[in-house]
């Protein structure tokens, strides 16, 4: 097992200590076990606080998108687990300015029935909250069953739209709305090359035979929908790219902004070798590219892989992904 | 059964049910995500913390409520928060009295059951842990059963239910991702059901021997 | 061969294509090849400009180092290769705004001897030109021989003090002091977990058997001062630290940053357990930590591992460390 | 030998040296970073590439001018910089001549000897390309020995120092950095060196016969 960690089961507190100690600045501990952080200004008197939280080892996925501009605060949990209701809690807390928390987070169930948990005791509390789930992943249901989606890179969008509008003064109802909107104007698809180890586990969380890729994959290790040959960077961003126009139905003329993001281990030049391809099949049916990321946006630890994420924009969601962000992680 | 008895039986049986560990991860790992293993193991370590710190003599009702308030926080994931949730709803159906008998129990079970299928919005055949809960309610609520031969049967059902979730496709949770490769592995949930129920069976069959 | 790539040979030519389209307000290209890059907005009237270099594999080293209050151009070799003296002309006549030009780069045998001759292709066409190269590598030869030091991801922090300068106005010999400065105060030392491959050799650069580290790793996999069993993190921590007070003759009350770097496949959340305990060593001794950087600032494509860099600040150094930068990699 | 006659001597000699590749980069990875396979490679596409596109008969300065050109340019590196600026070096000791005899030749490779040496500010024992060099200038110089004996003097010679590369600690370039552990292996540039002078015999030999 490479890494570099001490004992297993501390692994994620000592990634806070460390991340507290750097950031101090911008992000602060709003629970006694860390597991609970804010942005250092929260609450922001008057305004809507957005709440994430997930699994760790995503970095920097989930507390990353946490800063101006951005999400309030974030709920940590272990490595690929849900964080509880109490640290779920804790941040809606800390994030809560009066105008009520939005959840904003990917579709999976522990999340799911946890955060629905928090929302129950937010509301005895007197905190309001609405839930927006992020289901950007085309290979995880057909789109007759799209809500039942995983949330995968492409919540980037929703966090960065949303909290845009947060930050200018929506009320909930409408910062509810374009987060919901920019997570039906967005899809994603996934490629995974090789596995990703636990650190409290200490084995692979699935196999993949050498030269062997799986389109499709979830960011835990999920299986996708075609497991084969490695193909070239071009094929594979066709795979991608073309399930993600199909199921958005991308026509010509329309506005997109585009995510090509790494799993951990893949090397950002390879990043730009499937963004030129993306771009190019984009720009063959007409399709106009507002603004390209190309980075580590949403990982998986230390697997080897990339996905695409695509969201359509209207006018209102291009002015709310063109506004200014900052977090330690993420600055426009 | 008061709340000490009851106390003694769940950390007895949460220390046996601890050893299935690896089992439950590699099912999970399966067709999950492989986190069952720690989910139980480090739930039931939370519970039997908990239970240890508890003053002397406490009800059942506060037993279950503990049980549950920890299990949900020990390493939260899906199972954690239905179980977890399920245990603080069977807590309710107990309420102060200082004695669990076998109709306070199946309410409790039936409780659990139904919070479980509420949260999860899961129906039976989705390939859940409710699958190997079903039989075991009924079992509870059935009044030809004498008490004595209770659990023995709830193992016995919840085993042959367990297998018969191998056949099934999973629609709920992460294993529904999978889809038809589902088929063929056991619900990793309704196999920690199991193996809880053989691990009470066991601690209860030591204690009274 | 877990690559994402499609022909090897041509790799770096198509990350280049990605690059330009993603980047075009940003960078543009002077060259036709697109071996030669600059800040869109080069050549700057009257102001120093700073070019550096080297061989691919290693984003965001060095072209993500090109932008305002960083570099002016980059010349940009093949993986892991010297770019040609050319391609060095090309990016040196695209970043001069008539106040000379300042080669900062890594001390590479290739680069060193194509730079130099780039310098004198310069100076005939009457661009003066200085060198400073960055040499951080504690682990690459001893203090006595500290001018024969690889330059690694240390060199990051002579990029943003030497671009800060320029950027302000300072002279050739002012900016090439200040990278001097920034060099000899800084000092860098790394971990392997695990070997890097060429796209076009497909061959791992060398071995490294399962649970091994080795200490003192070149970002080419160059052998380092120790090999052995992998430790925790802490302990590494404790060796690259160690070593590059030592080195460094660090005091109680002296100023540094510190900057932790991935090189490549290593999760961002494992940079975080080692900037905990670097944190941690650095306090003990009562040094300041002024500014931390935590993240991948130069790769070995996916070798797995890490590195610690450690410049200690003047006042003059702080001030520039602090001043504002961006290029698409890299913003503060 | 006129331009034409050097031109196609080069070509065929760079043609077999390209097989060397393979055993280039495994002894670059070896001590260094692997690369020097590449550069051989495309160093040897790119020359012949550009020789080809010579006008009809050229000098043998420009031959010697395009190689070196080329050569630097094919996949940059410390081998590509010092044997291109070499080669650099060497066109200028033989200017605008029709001719290339022995005199020429030895005053040549003297040139460029000296211009890798002073580039790349080497001794020799230094464990680099200039030890497998310096005792095939010094035959190209001796008068002692035959034109017709000179190439194979050469290669025996070169590969008696290659040989002996091995047992000394590389002082420049990435091969330094090994330190100690780059004992027991021989230097890739002088092996190189002696790769491409096995090839112009081998090639020289087809072309007289
Ligand atoms: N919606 C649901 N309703 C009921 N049970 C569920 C549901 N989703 C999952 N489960 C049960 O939970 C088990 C998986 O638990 P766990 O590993 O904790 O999930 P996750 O890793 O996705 O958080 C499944 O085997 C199944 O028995
Ligand atoms: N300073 C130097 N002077 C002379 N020859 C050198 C020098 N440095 C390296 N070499 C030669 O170059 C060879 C390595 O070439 P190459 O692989 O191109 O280097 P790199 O990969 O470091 O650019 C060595 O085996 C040695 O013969
Ligand atoms: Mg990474
Ligand atoms: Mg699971
Ligand atoms: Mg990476
Ligand atoms: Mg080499």
């Amino acid at each position: 097992m490479k890494k570099l960690i001490n004992d297993p089961d501390a692994f994620v507190d000592e990634v806070l200590d460390g991340l507290l100690l750097a950031h101090h600045h911008l992000l602060r501990s709003a629970a006694p076990d860390n597991r609970a952080l804010v942005r250092a200004d929260a609450p922001l008197d008057g305004k809507v606080g957005i709440v994430t939280g997930g699994g760790s080892g995503h970095l920097p996925l989930f507390l990353g998108y946490v800063g101006s501009g951005l999400c309030t605060g974030v709920a940590i949990g272990n490595v690929f687990s849900s964080p509880s209701a109490e640290q779920m809690l804790s941040a809606t807390q800390a994030s809560s300015g009066g105008a009520g928390v939005l959840y904003l987070y990917g579709n999976y169930g522990g999340d799911v029935l946890n955060f629905d948990l928090a929302g129950d005791l937010a509301d005895a509390e007197g905190i309001p909250t609405r839930t927006v789930l992020a289901a950007d992943d085309v290979a995880s249901a057909p789109p007759d069953r799209a809500a039942e989606r995983r949330g995968i890179a492409g919540i980037f969008f929703a966090y960065k739209c949303a909290g845009a509008a947060a930050e200018r003064g929506a009320d909930l109802e409408g910062v509810a709305e374009i987060a919901a909107a920019a997570v039906a104007n967005t899809r994603t698809m996934g490629v995974g090359l090789s596995p990703t180890i636990l650190p409290a586990a200490g084995k692979p969380t699935f196999e993949l035979a050498a030269g062997e890729m799986e389109i499709g994959i979830g960011i835990h290790g999920e299986p996708g929908i075609h497991r084969g040959a490695l193909e070239t960077a071009d094929a594979v961003t066709d795979r991608l790219v073309g399930a993600i126009t199909d199921d958005l139905e991308l026509v010509s003329g329309d506005r997109v902004a585009v995510l090509v993001n790494g799993l951990g281990a893949t090397p950002l030049e390879e990043l730009y070798v499937l963004y030129r391809r993306a771009h190019a099949l984009l720009d063959d049916i007409g399709v106009e590219i507002h603004r390209p990321y190309v980075g580590e946006f949403a990982t998986s630890l230390e697997m080897a892989g990339a996905s695409v994420s695509v969201i359509r924009l209207d006018n209102e969601l291009t002015q709310l992904l063109d506004a200014p962000a900052r977090s330690p992680f993420f600055q426009q | 059964m008061n709340g000490t008895e009851l106390r003694q039986l769940v950390d007895q049986a949460l220390g046996v049910l601890e050893a299935s560990r690896d089992e439950l991860r590699d099912l999970d790992a399966a067709v999950g995500d492989g986190d069952l293993g720690i989910t139980v193991s480090k739930g039931c370590a939370a519970v039997r913390t908990k239970l240890a710190a508890l003053d002397a003599d406490p009800t059942p009702g506060q037993v279950l409520r503990t049980s549950g308030a920890s299990f949900a926080g020990g390493n939260p994931s899906t199972m954690a928060a239905l179980v977890g949730g399920a245990l603080l709803a069977g807590a309710k159906t107990v309420g102060d009295s200082g004695e669990l008998d076998r109709q306070g129990a199946a309410a409790m079970l039936r409780a659990a059951f139904d919070s479980i299928m509420t949260r999860g919005k899961a129906q039976l055949g989705d390939k859940t842990i409710l699958d190997a809960m079903a039989p075991t309610v009924d079992i509870a609520e059935s009044s030809d059963i004498p008490d004595e031969d209770m659990l023995a049967r709830m193992v016995a059902d919840a085993r042959t239910a367990v297998e018969e979730t191998s056949a099934l496709q999973s629609r709920r949770g992460r294993a529904a991702w999978v889809g038809e490769r589902s088929i063929g592995h056991p619900d990793p949930g309704a196999t920690a059901y199991l193996r809880l129920l053989e691990a009470l069976f066991a601690s209860a069959r030591g204690t009274n021997t």
